[in-house]
């Protein structure tokens, strides 16, 4: 099997005098799938070219099973990548795109046939073998592209949101395939998606970036339910943040000051964080909600609020509400056939202690 | 074996003795090598011992001289047909040094399109002093004299005949006629031949072959005329040289002075016509010879040649704007005068006269020999290049200045008409 | 796979290049025939410029030079006409690429061809055809002095020198226009329409911008060839410019004029100057435009008026440039043609003349010029990657360095290649280099280099980087990548380079005339030139020029033919 | 106020002889914020580009306020399109590309500066006004495709996916903005989405299309809750579907003979479909799932089945649950710290009978 680690010791780099990664320390085991998720402009894309060899970078050093690969060119690198804009040569059928890679390695015209022809039927486009990608529309395209790559079978596979431009149900199918072919193959995988649910089902662990710094590393679970910092609880899922003050800490409970909203009482965390600045973290989710005039359970830190708007998602509705000075959000699940709340309405936010986090960065 | 000629005859003429040649010496093959005077020179220089072409067959003395200089000829008196003349008039026929012989003749003279004069009504031009008039004004071509080395002749041949000053003069009240100064001699036979110019001034064979070709043209040698050979000459260091002096030997026997009565070639043999079988009205250069009216002094000619060809190209070639100009404004004013006289405007019209065809050169500088001398110096050294480009701007920018002088002077003059 | 990383790996230490072997020894070889082929053999002519007579190294001649008045006036001439040319060529060449590329146009291509044809003039010819038509006494003013009682001197002095160079030069333009047009991808217009902009706007603000890669070609190769050319103000006798001034100089017989080579090297770094300004134009932008998958620009339909219009218009700018073609085909079946409209009389006398000749001499031209046009666009291709795709140091030099050639004279050239393998034997015989035709095709190669360079850049900027990197990423080595993926994204550039050297070097005089060695290895632009040196010849001479035009314009016809019938296949198949 | 309507009217439109639209009959009113839905190639972006004028169809009529447009040219249909694949002029600066519209317009250098000025700021994009395309990541050059469209204001505003290269914030962010935009400007506004929920929250109405079909049109809980047919049931939202038979109709029971699952009795429905063949379709997030220990509620149909996967999708996990022959998906709030079902567990899961709709088609 094919697998290799990948690892970015200190790697910075820039534009002429404006830098776009800062520091990149990562390591990614061999076989692992790993997702790098970050806002436009972070330097994702950045950072994949630099592996697969097309930005050099200034210092550090970008080790491939252990050896540093900074100066071999790229062909020779094996590190095969679906680019942002797919990249396709217009001069070639879709059949002969996807077979480039397989002519460069001299493989026999049987082999070729069985492989362009599998990978075409796994991307759901074999009867486009014979159109040019200008007769494509841009879900295909991106699909042929991605073909293109995997079918060289590369020991390191490198995916520049290589699933923009599909729909919902394409884009599992296709992420399942993909995933089944690493698994196949036990190719490590990097992929830069936009996606937060892609990257969660998907990967094994995932990386955020910010402004060319890395966030954080972890699991999809470690990032959603333990951000380090304001960024990633942002990034990750959407959160609540309420900024204020931890005042006090006592054995089993903690008073928080939220700005605009005055203390609350809470249950004092396994780990509490320090007296100080911090902000207050929870998933829109997780916080229940009820008319204002319905009790709420004692297990929960209930608020009293009013429905700003209100919005069908599919699967739930998510909800303004305001709360003293602040906003925040609530979602909640969808029946077909049961009531919203509209606008205007007044209600009851209820907190459950256990899923709040504190930042302090 | 192959006897390799190098020559920038046309290919009438080429081919026409190559396969008689071959046709009379049957193992000798001769290839011809084709290349204008200029590309031929470089090409001989540039090409090692014992690989150069054999032979070479030109028109311009001038490169035979050069390539004399540079000890690339050999002699070979042994191919000179004793029955012909040992000068043409005044002109020794071979090389006096024995590096170069004359295989054939040619005279310069006048060209014109008949159709042309017609359209334009003018009337025929006989000798070169009816080429100052009025009326050829725009309808004159020459080719430079410094690319071609039989117009240096005929220059020469009228500085020597009217004399230096006044050779000059006619010369430039000519050249103020002239529509261009070609950079090719092929370009003026050429011009008058399609209609482009009414009357060049060219040498007789590219005339005679263009009316032998059915142009409507016709030649004529002016009294004063040069008769000057086209020559050929045995390369140093050929890989042939044997059989090459019979190529050279055969171009000057009978047989081959035959052929040059070609209409396609239209030549003058030097052998007397008595040898040979000539066309009916066949010009006779012996007769051309003797009736002009020049002595040439092969001599002089050589001493102030580089002088005569750049004082031409200073004056005339790359002024000939500003020449035509003043000759404009000069025959304009003297047909205004000759209607209305005005004797300030006739001490005017004489002043632009005087300023326009004026050698800038006196006749006493050229026999300075230190003058000459200077241009017989390489324009490698600097600062003999110095000097001599110095001189050079000195004349250009004199002669703008007289021609323009001129031109408001006959300006001025034809106002004074009024 | 990993062995070789870690070779690779080991010996690239450095950070900063990617440093391959590949494109060092392309720079390498490329630089070699350069200096072998190039600045060597001219510079053991050109040195003389710069040396006193004893060898003493010298800038007096230069000084010289600056002080003469001819030569301020040649300089300012020169540069008159090449401006001059470069906007009348661009008036003539614009429009009919633009529309022929952007509509619907029946006979597109036969236009595009005919429009090639002017740069297959074989010298002499040429002039003596125009001289026939629009001369003094030509067709057009002997019809007009004879219907309105006027002339018009339209062939006299610099004017006349314009004239010649627009009409014979703007097919530079048009080429690589054409080229660069056909690269733009389509959704770059429709973008542009979809805002607002149609017509000339459109062009002018989006189309033209993009092409511009092609466009700066074109015009800075129409300047640098106007500038630094010969056999135009020759033939038509205006001596006051450079290339003249320094034609004269170097080929007054046994005067040996050192100016003659300042002049050269005057004109060679002009040149140079001028090319480093279009570079300069285009420096910082972005031209590419092929990337995601590429729709060409899309054909339109002209309405009636505007149909009539443009077919107008290219009707009148191809009468005015295929004249000299017309000149020459009448002139061919002329028996004697003189100060009249048309011929008096016709045969076809000449060309039986010609035809024992002709197929050698075609085979030569064929076999020079397809050679030497198909190494200038392997040479120029390597170049233009070299510049634009690797950051090779002093990588600009090779287009300096190619680029000078176009202000060289031939027969600088060829005394150079004369001067520096005097002696030196082919490898594996005892002939001579100079005896062989190699030398020839090598300098029409070297000649024409600057052509075929200026093409392949053009088209390299335009293809997008990332197509490139797909292919390395999938394990194409530079050269496979080269190969498969740039080459045939470059392929109408390419052959616009092909065809633009393949043509003027089949009617190159002045290098042939020093460097055939014997009567058998003359090409058809020298058995033009002897007939033509002869009055019976003019016949055969322009008789052999039709068949030159023949010959080099189906040639320029199937290529076009070949690269238009591969796009179409990746034109979107039916559009309303 | 810029409103304006269009209609589709029978339209069809082939690529040679592909038919790519078929007898597509739309209207769009005026202001409408209007979302095209449909898996990859199934002719959405031939929709918009017929509509702004660079495709023609072969039959039926486009009509812009009632008045045919399919002979005007692009130029003067005053409707704007932000491209799928960007299509950002190069040779400009970002400034240029988003004036190139007002130069067209000859608007004043002032007004120009302020309009362009404020859609940069708009866009995020207001510093890197003087970079040119090839120097910005691809979510910005999006932007600056969309900023250039926007910024003339056009009658009706056509988007290909224009965020699909977004990351969710900024997305978020963006449709708001978008969606202030028209209707501070009333735009009537067509555009194309592989995102569900961007569909869901901005679009007024959407239509789903396959194979160049349009298959519904409708609002967004519409087209959720009560679906035409199986393709629109899997495609907006995911959902369970059992393919089977209505057997039985009673007068408050209904049974449905379930493929693989044997038969189910369940409540009647107001609207009973016809006795046949029909599929069962309900969303995973309407099936409760409990461990098969606990007792389940009698108002819901509870069937037995084994875990299969299980993936943690941030705000909830997905499991597979093999019951009988078929699997079906659940999706379970997710809580950190609260364990999930495991691979391998028995679980029992509650079918809504008031959430299950019967598809016929
Ligand atoms: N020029 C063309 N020639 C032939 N077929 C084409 C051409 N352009 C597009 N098609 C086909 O038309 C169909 C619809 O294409 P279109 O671009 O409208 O799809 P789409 O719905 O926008 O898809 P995506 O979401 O992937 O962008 C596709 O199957 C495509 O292959
Ligand atoms: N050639 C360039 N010159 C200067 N800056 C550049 C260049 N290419 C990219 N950048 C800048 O570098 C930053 C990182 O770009 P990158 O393409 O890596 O972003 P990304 O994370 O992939 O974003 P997206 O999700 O939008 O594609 C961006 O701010 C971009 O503007
Ligand atoms: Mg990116
Ligand atoms: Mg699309």
């Amino acid at each position: 099997m094919n697998q290799a680690s990948l690892e970015c010791r200190h790697i910075s780099l820039s534009y002429g005098t404006t830098p776009v990664l800062r520091d990149i320390d990562l390591r990614i085991e061999p076989g692992e799938f790993f997702a790098l998720l970050g806002p436009s402009g972070s330097g994702k894309s950045t950072l994949l070219r630099l592996i697969a060899g097309f930005n050099q970078h200034q210092s550090g050093e970008l080790l491939v099973d252990g050896q540093d690969i900074s100066g071999v060119p790229p062909h020779l690198r094996n590190i095969g990548m679906v680019f942002q804009n797919y990249a396709l040569w217009p001069h070639m059928t879709v059949w002969d795109n996807v077979a480039f890679g397989l002519v460069e390695r001299r493989e026999s015209r049987d082999a070729m046939r069985r492989k362009v022809g599998a990978v075409l039927d796994l991307v759901g486009l074999a009867q486009y073998a014979r159109r040019r990608p200008a007769q494509l529309s841009g879900g295909q395209q991106q699909r042929v592209a991605l073909a293109r790559t995997i079918v060289i079978e590369p020991r390191l596979l490198l995916l520049d949101e290589p699933l923009s431009n599909l729909d919902k149900q394409l884009r599992v199918q296709m992420r399942e395939e993909l995933k089944n072919l690493q698994r196949k193959l036990g190719l490590t995988t990097v992929f830069v998606t936009h996606d937060q649910e892609e990257a969660m089902t998907t990967a094994d662990r995932m990386a955020v970036l910010d402004k060319g710094i890395l966030q954080q590393v972890g699991t999809a679970a470690g990032l959603y339910d333990y951000p380090h910092n304001r960024f990633v609880a942002g990034f990750v899922g959407t959160a609540n943040l309420l900024e204020g003050e931890v005042t006090a800490v006592s054995a089993d409970t903690l008073t928080f000051h939220a700005r605009g909203l005055g203390p609350l009482a809470l249950a004092r965390p396994a780990e509490p964080p320090a007296i100080g600045p911090a902000a207050l973290a929870f998933r829109p989710h997780q916080v229940s909600m009820r008319p204002r005039g319905e009790p709420g359970d004692g297990a929960r830190v209930w608020l009293d609020g009013l429905v700003e708007s209100a919005e069908f998602l599919g699967e739930f509705s998510r909800y303004r509400v305001r709360v003293g000075e602040v906003a925040l959000t609530s979602d909640q699940p969808h029946y077909a056939g049961r009531g919203m709340f509209a606008p205007g309405a007044q209600v009851r936010l209820g907190l459950d202690p256990a899923q709040l986090r504190y930042l302090d960065r | 074996g192959t006897v390799t000629v190098i020559t920038s005859f046309p290919k009438e003429l080429t081919t026409a003795y190559q396969k008689a040649f071959e046709a009379a010496n049957p193992g000798i093959k001769v290839e011809i090598l084709n290349k204008n005077t200029t590309a031929s020179v470089a090409y001989i220089r540039e090409l090692p011992e014992g690989q150069r072409p054999d032979v070479m067959w030109a028109s311009a003395p001038d490169a035979f001289e050069v390539l004399a200089s540079y000890k690339l000829l050999q002699g070979a008196p042994e191919v000179v047909n004793r029955s012909a003349p040992e000068k043409i008039g005044n002109y020794p026929l071979n090389d006096p040094k024995g590096m170069y012989y004359g295989q054939a003749l040619a005279g310069y003279g006048i060209e014109w399109n008949t159709r042309y004069l017609k359209a334009h009504k003018l009337p025929v031009p006989k000798e070169w002093s009816d080429l100052v008039r009025p009326e050829y004004f725009g309808h004159i071509a020459i080719s430079s004299p410094s690319r071609s080395g039989t117009t240096q002749l005929t220059v020469e041949t009228i500085l020597q005949g009217e004399g230096w000053d006044k050779g000059w003069t006619q010369l430039l009240q000519i050249m103020g006629n002239a529509a261009a100064v070609t950079d090719r001699s092929f370009a003026v036979p050429d011009g008058v031949n399609n209609g482009q110019y009414g009357i060049g001034i060219v040498i007789d064979f590219l005339a005679l072959a263009g009316k032998y070709s059915g142009y409507p043209v016709d030649f004529t040698y002016p009294s004063m005329t040069a008769v000057v050979p086209a020559n050929i000459a045995l390369i140093a260091g050929a890989k042939n040289a044997d059989e090459a002096k019979k190529f050279m030997a055969y171009t000057m026997s009978v047989p081959g002075q035959q052929l040059l009565f070609d209409p396609k070639i239209g030549r003058l043999p030097i052998l007397p016509y008595s040898m040979l079988k000539p066309p009916a009205g066949y010009p006779v250069p012996q007769d051309i010879a003797k009736r002009a009216k020049v002595q040439f002094n092969t001599e002089l000619s050589g001493q102030r040649y580089p002088v005569v060809i750049s004082l031409f190209d200073q004056m005339v070639t790359f002024r000939l704007k500003e020449l035509q100009a003043a000759t404009k404004a000069i025959h304009e004013a003297a047909a205004a005068l000759k209607a209305r006289p005005n004797a300030r405007g006739g001490e005017l019209l004489a002043q632009a006269r005087s300023l326009a065809y004026t050698s800038l050169v006196g006749a006493d500088n050229v026999k300075n020999p230190e003058f000459l001398e200077l241009f017989r110096k390489s324009r490698r050294d600097v600062a003999v290049s110095k000097q001599l480009t110095g001189m050079e701007q000195m004349w250009s920018e004199k002669a703008r200045a007289n021609y323009e002088r001129a031109r408001q002077l006959a300006e001025e003059a034809r106002g004074l008409a009024k | 796979m990993p062995a070789t990383t870690l070779q690779t790996g080991a010996r690239a230490r450095s950070p900063r290049t990617l440093a391959s072997p590949g494109p060092l020894i392309a720079f390498g070889l490329i630089l070699a025939f350069l200096l072998c082929f190039l600045v060597l053999p001219v510079g053991t002519v050109i040195y003389t410029a710069f040396v006193t007579e004893t060898g003493a190294p010298t800038l007096g001649h230069f000084g010289n030079f600056f002080g003469q008045l001819v030569f301020r006036e040649s300089f300012f001439n020169s540069l008159w006409v090449a401006l001059a040319s470069t906007f009348f060529a661009s008036v003539i060449a614009v429009p009919l690429a633009y529309l022929t590329v952007r509509f619907e146009f029946r006979g597109a291509l036969l236009i595009q061809t005919l429009g090639v044809l002017p740069l297959i003039m074989p010298p002499f010819v040429g002039a003596v055809a125009l001289q026939l038509i629009f001369g003094r006494s030509g067709s057009v003013n002997l019809l007009l002095d004879d219907w309105l009682g006027f002339t018009v001197p339209v062939m006299d002095g610099l004017v006349g020198v314009t004239f010649v160079e627009s009409i014979h030069y703007f097919p530079f333009i048009l080429l690589n226009l054409v080229a660069a047009m056909r690269n733009i991808d389509g959704a770059m217009e429709e973008s542009a329409l979809n805002l607002g902009a149609r017509g000339l706007r459109l062009f002018r603000r989006v189309i033209f911008p993009l092409a511009m890669p092609g466009y700066l070609a074109g015009a800075a190769l129409v300047f640098v060839k106007v500038f630094d050319d010969l056999g135009t103000p020759l033939v038509m006798g205006v001596s006051n410019m450079l290339a003249p001034q320094a034609y004269l100089r170097i080929t007054s017989v046994g005067v040996d004029d050192p100016l003659g080579y300042v002049i050269s090297v005057i004109m060679i770094g002009f040149s140079i100057l001028a090319l480093w300004l279009a570079a300069r134009v285009m420096k910082g932008r972005d031209y590419a435009t092929l990337q995601k998958g590429g729709n060409a620009l899309q054909k339109r339909r002209l309405g009636r008026w505007e149909s009539l219009l443009a077919y107008g218009w290219i009707l009148l700018v191809l009468a005015v440039v295929l004249a000299p073609h017309a000149g020459i085909l009448l002139m061919s079946f002329a028996k004697v043609w003189s100060f009249s409209v048309l011929p008096d009389a016709y045969t076809l006398e000449h060309y039986a003349t010609v035809f024992s000749d002709a197929g050698g001499m075609i085979g030569n031209t064929l076999l020079y010029c397809l050679l030497a046009a198909g190494l200038d666009v392997v040479i120029g291709t390597a170049i233009a990657y070299l510049i634009l795709r690797t950051r090779l140091p002093a990588r600009q030099w090779l287009d300096w360095l190619a680029s000078a050639a176009l202000a060289i004279p031939g027969l600088v050239l060829a005394i150079g290649y004369l001067r520096l393998f005097k002696g030196v034997q082919l490898p594996g015989s005892d002939r001579l280099v100079v005896q062989t035709w190699v030398l020839i095709m090598l300098a029409y190669a070297v000649r024409r280099l600057p052509y075929a360079l200026r093409s392949c850049m053009a088209a390299l900027q335009q293809v997008h980087v990332s197509l490139e990197e797909a292919a390395q990423s999938l394990g194409a080595s530079r050269l496979s990548t080269m190969r498969r993926v740039m080459v045939p994204l470059m392929a109408g550039g390419i052959l616009a380079g092909f065809v633009t050297s393949f043509i003027t070097a089949a009617v190159e005089l002045s290098a042939t005339l020093v460097l055939v060695s014997t009567e058998s290895q003359a090409p058809m632009s020298l058995g033009i030139y002897l007939y033509m040196q002869s009055i019976a010849g003019r016949g055969p001479g322009a008789a052999l020029g039709v068949l030159a035009v023949a010959v080099v314009g189906l040639g320029t016809y199937f290529s076009h033919r070949f690269v238009e019938r591969s796009r179409a296949a990746v034109q979107p198949s039916s559009r309303a």
